[in-house]
């Protein structure tokens, strides 16, 4: 088991519960209840999630933000929201569908909703662009953005992507001023933002819906500055050194909120998202609906201010020009 | 994309420009015309033969940009720190400070430009590729405070692969800090230029290289989104001309003009009278002439 | 663009899809169905067959989207005057009174959808195309004040070929008109929400109703910026499937959600919902609930 | 003379200046001075001019604006302004060369000028779509006009367009959603903004860039709700009877000052501003200048109210529901 990773770790556990699922067919054949045998079968499988989930590598971390079952952003919306009503289009060129965004209600008051969606099959990821925004979807989601800051309802925005679309028609309308645009925006945003990373929070392409008040992410999604491939591409010319760049990069959320970067890791149901959506679901809007609470209390000048603070506080660094200080390092 | 832009991009960091000898060669591979020192550095470091726009310090940037004898360095001390303890980054920052003699990617100061108070920063693509690192961020944003505290314009010159990699989150997060600080100057409306230089790509052209009130870059120059190492792109797509050169983004709207280096510092001015010092004027044009910055001691650290 | 679209353009203007007998024949000529007149109304004159969505009278959209009895209609009153003498504009002005009984193309009025008050607009094609003369313009400023004034949203329905020749630049300029109205009622933060139904072309599109806040469109009505008739098209550019219907615009971002006509109140109020009324609450997400308003007698003139 | 249209005029007066070109090199060659007979041509030249261009009928006033000869855009810019530095693009999708624009010195003050090129030359005329300006052309328009804004430096427009690009690529970026943007965000532009149509203020696509404080048209340019083409064939069904479109819609310069839907009208040289493009230009230049300096005194709400004012009250209508009146006609 030591050996395994994440996803080999999966297939241990997918052959104890067909085991189980076989023992309770001949059980309930037999008429009995569940026998002493299946319990124990049972906790021998949660004992293995617990120890392997207790000892998850970044890379294991990685596979587990990029799981195909992992739940999706219009998995999650139903959960969180009442009536969502989808909008498109960036009143530009295009609908971008990798983005979804539109009206909802959450505890009973509108709310702005936001997300990366990737598919799940393939007609859907093809649909969806396997994830990669294009620049009309960065521009839909300002155009969004924008109607919920002129009529104050707060912004939610999950993030689940690779990356933005680099391929040559975004580059040629502007996906590099796409998500520029969008970092100025948000941080001047006269409305409460909160982001969710749900899955993989890749680069740039993420860092475009994630400039906000409060940003949130999954326990085994990751946030990162490259896909530890490409790290490993650039720096060791071989991008099969991805676990290695994974962790030398610290893409994980304890990372993330070790660095003083996010604001809060939601807890995932033991084995994954995926093991339970519900539950996932759950202690998501149970966390937005805290955070919420709090952003809502400000005014939108200090909401601005305080927002202004945490994104021009991030670095660390020596300021060796300070007045007598060598060492004042800024977190 | 030119041929020696590939080329250039192979090598790993740009090389010194300077040339050490009377005679330097081109380093267009194309050209490679034998060009007398003294007529190239009177010449900007453009060879007069095929036009090509070699590599500038930051020391040579600022010469050529700001009046003689007004800039005035800041913060000059600030310095990396390595907070992901991640491989190799101590040498890399020691290499760069090595061959540039300074502590990371960016000089920042204020200068005037034909008379016109600056917030001035420039990039020197020697150090880690211009790369965008916590310093960078905190420079940036320094920088740009100073100009709305002078009422000032802020202009930057970049040169940058993106976000700094071996600072993992904090670089990317400096995305996020200089399009913050550039809202701030939004908000002050004070002017906010912005010149690419080659080559410039990634998060920074993602950040705050794509939201001047004003964009310029110099001809040729490698902008782009997604440098051919990291792109993902799929097979079908066919590269347009001239793919992701200044040209190229200056043909898709996201660049004001391609202004080559001898006109550079002229386009500036006329650029700054028309935003004026700021924009305290009211409702209509006001006619604001340069206020002279008593010079600085050029290059010296407050 | 689908056959029925061209061939219902070229009638003059749109003939009343009111049957008069026991049944009717749907209009798309591809179908022609015959239907049972009763469940047709029921139906609210979408054919059950191909979903052809009817034109329908300014009554008819009044009663499908306002809460009943809510309605109460104001500046019934403002009537087109021929400020150019313009060749048999008299004649089209009394032909459109004589087939909708009103003075001109828009009815404005204010009702509650779902219990959430709203200033009103809808548009008549069977008057003059829907065009947009003086009397059109002023009915939506109008609207858009008391939009102001109450604190509600302000919904058009919209169908139109633009800008009225008849008045000549007098014409045009409601399209600056509306287009003003809409930037007050942004400045005041009163919602704005647009339905594109068939046809909405030309001048109309080409201002108001591309500013929605919102932009919902009818399936395949026909909306575009040229009419086939007016387009200087150069021959070197095909039509792209679905040209210029809903869908296409709805496809290149222009529409936010083709709403199918059974759909269309529930999905204004779950809009208004969003929106709450108006924009008074602070910061955060005010959760106000609908107000009803004093159910006016309908149609009556104020 | 009376049957002619203002071209085939022209072609009498070409003929007649012709002859005196020829009288005074032959005068030249006999040392001479200006005979008289070449004076009493001259003078025979003038008086035609005068005379014909005293009874212009609309349709002339249409040839005129569309004079293959007339002035454009780049003309005037030079005569108008110092240092025009040209900036371009719209940050989205591509720069539009039928719109230019760019920072300029007016009187040695900053401003922000932006108008419509037709080319002169067929290479020209097709960099810069024969003067049909595509969404990407507004929507650079606007961005300028946004800096312009920001920097509290008023705006100075040229109109000269058939109207706006109508085919399926400009259509398929919003054309139509382009136009509307402008209408609205130039209505509540907070800086003093002045248009002067110079040639063809073609329907929305002149409207694009003309909701600004001061319209200004010069003598010969026209402006209207459609072409009188465009309107012949949807009336009559014959395009040919343009003239009596372009009568009955009444688009010259006159019409528009008669209705108040212009500030005022620019005369132009005898004969059209092409017989003399500087003069033309020197009396662009006093006209803006005197508005500007109105314009500059107000304060920026001011300026918005007037302006909202101005725009609001455009149309003439009967309001039979006001209390007793049954005729208060609208101006
Ligand atoms: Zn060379
Ligand atoms: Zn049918």
């Amino acid at each position: 088991m030591d050996n395994m990773n994440v996803l080999e770790f999966e297939q241990t556990i997918a052959e104890l519960e067909a085991t189980i699922a076989k023992m309770k067919v001949a059980a309930e054949r037999e008429g009995g209840g569940i026998s002493p045998e299946i319990a124990e079968v049972e906790g021998k499988r949660d004992a293995y999630l617990r120890q392997f989930f207790a000892r998850l590598t970044p890379w294991d971390q990685v596979l587990l933000a990029r799981h195909k079952d992992r739940p999706y952003t219009l998995d999650y919306v139903p959960m969180l929201c009442d009536d969502f009503l989808e909008l498109s289009g960036d009143r530009l060129f295009a609908d971008d569908g990798t983005i979804v965004g539109g009206f909802a209600s959450f505890e009973g008051k509108p709310i702005l909703v936001i997300g990366q969606q990737k598919g799940r099959d393939l007609k859907e990821r093809q649909k969806r662009n396997f994830g990669y925004a294009r620049p009309e979807g960065y521009r839909k989601a300002l155009r969004l953005m924008k109607l919920a800051e002129k009529f104050r309802r707060p912004v939610l925005t999950l993030v689940d992507t690779p990356g933005a679309d680099s391929n040559p028609p975004s580059e040629e309308r502007g996906i590099s001023e796409s998500i520029a645009r969008n970092l100025r925006e948000m941080a001047a945003l006269r409305t409460p933002t909160i982001t969710v990373i749900i899955g993989e929070g890749g680069s740039g392409g993420a860092l475009g819906l994630a400039v906000t008040d409060r940003v949130l992410m999954l326990e085994h999604s990751i946030y990162s500055v490259i896909a530890p491939e490409g790290c490993a591409s650039i720096l060791w010319r071989d991008p099969s050194r991805g676990p290695e760049a994974a962790e030398a990069m610290r893409v994980t959320a304890k990372d993330a909120l070790e660095l003083g970067l996010i604001d809060e890791v939601i807890p995932e149901p033991l084995g994954g998202a995926h093991r339970n959506p519900e539950a996932t679901g759950t202690a998501i809007r149970e966390a937005v609906s805290r955070h919420l609470k709090e952003l809502t209390k400000l005014s939108p000048t200090r909401l601005l201010s305080a927002r202004m603070e945490k994104y021009r506080g991030m670095g660390r660094f020596r300021d060796e020009t300070s007045d007598g200080a060598d060492a004042a390092e800024a977190a | 994309m030119p041929d020696w832009f590939r080329r250039r991009d192979a090598a790993a960091s740009a090389s010194q420009a300077v040339p050490e000898g009377l005679f330097t060669h081109c380093k267009n591979e194309k050209c490679r015309a034998l060009l007398y020192s003294k007529d190239f550095e009177r010449d900007l470091k453009v060879c007069p033969k095929c036009g090509f726009h070699h590599s500038l310090t930051a020391e040579e940037r600022i010469a050529y940009t700001a009046d003689e004898g007004s800039f005035t360095e800041y913060d000059a001390g600030l310095t990396a720190v390595d907070p992901l303890d991640f491989p190799e980054y101590r040498e890399k920052l020691a290499k760069g400070e090595q061959v540039t003699g300074r502590t990371d990617t960016l000089v920042s100061g204020t200068a005037t430009i034909g008379g016109w108070p600056c917030s001035l920063l420039v990039a020197d693509f020697r150090f880690m590729g211009g790369s965008m690192g916590s310093v960078f961020g905190e420079k940036f944003v320094r920088g740009a405070d100073r100009a709305i505290a002078n009422r000032s314009a802020f202009v930057t010159f970049v040169a940058s692969g993106g976000a700094r990699m071996q600072e993992g989150l904090l670089g990317l997060m400096q995305m996020a800090k200089t399009s913050a600080a550039i809202a701030q100057m939004a908000e002050e409306r004070v002017p906010y230029i912005v010149v690419l230089t080659h080559p410039t790509t990634g998060g920074a052209f993602a950040s705050f290289a794509s939201l001047g009130d004003v964009i310029f870059a110099e001809p040729k120059a490698y902008v782009a989104f997604a440098g051919a190492r990291v792109a993902q792109q799929a097979k079908q797509f066919k590269e347009p001309a001239n793919y992701q050169t200044a040209e190229f983004q200056h043909e898709h709207g996201m660049v004001d003009r391609i202004v080559p280096r001898r006109e550079m510092q002229s386009t500036l001015v006329r650029t700054l009278a028309f935003f004026g010092a700021g924009a305290e004027s009211v409702a209509a044009n006001g006619s604001e002439s340069p206020r002279r910055s008593s010079g600085g001691a050029k290059g010296a650290a407050k």
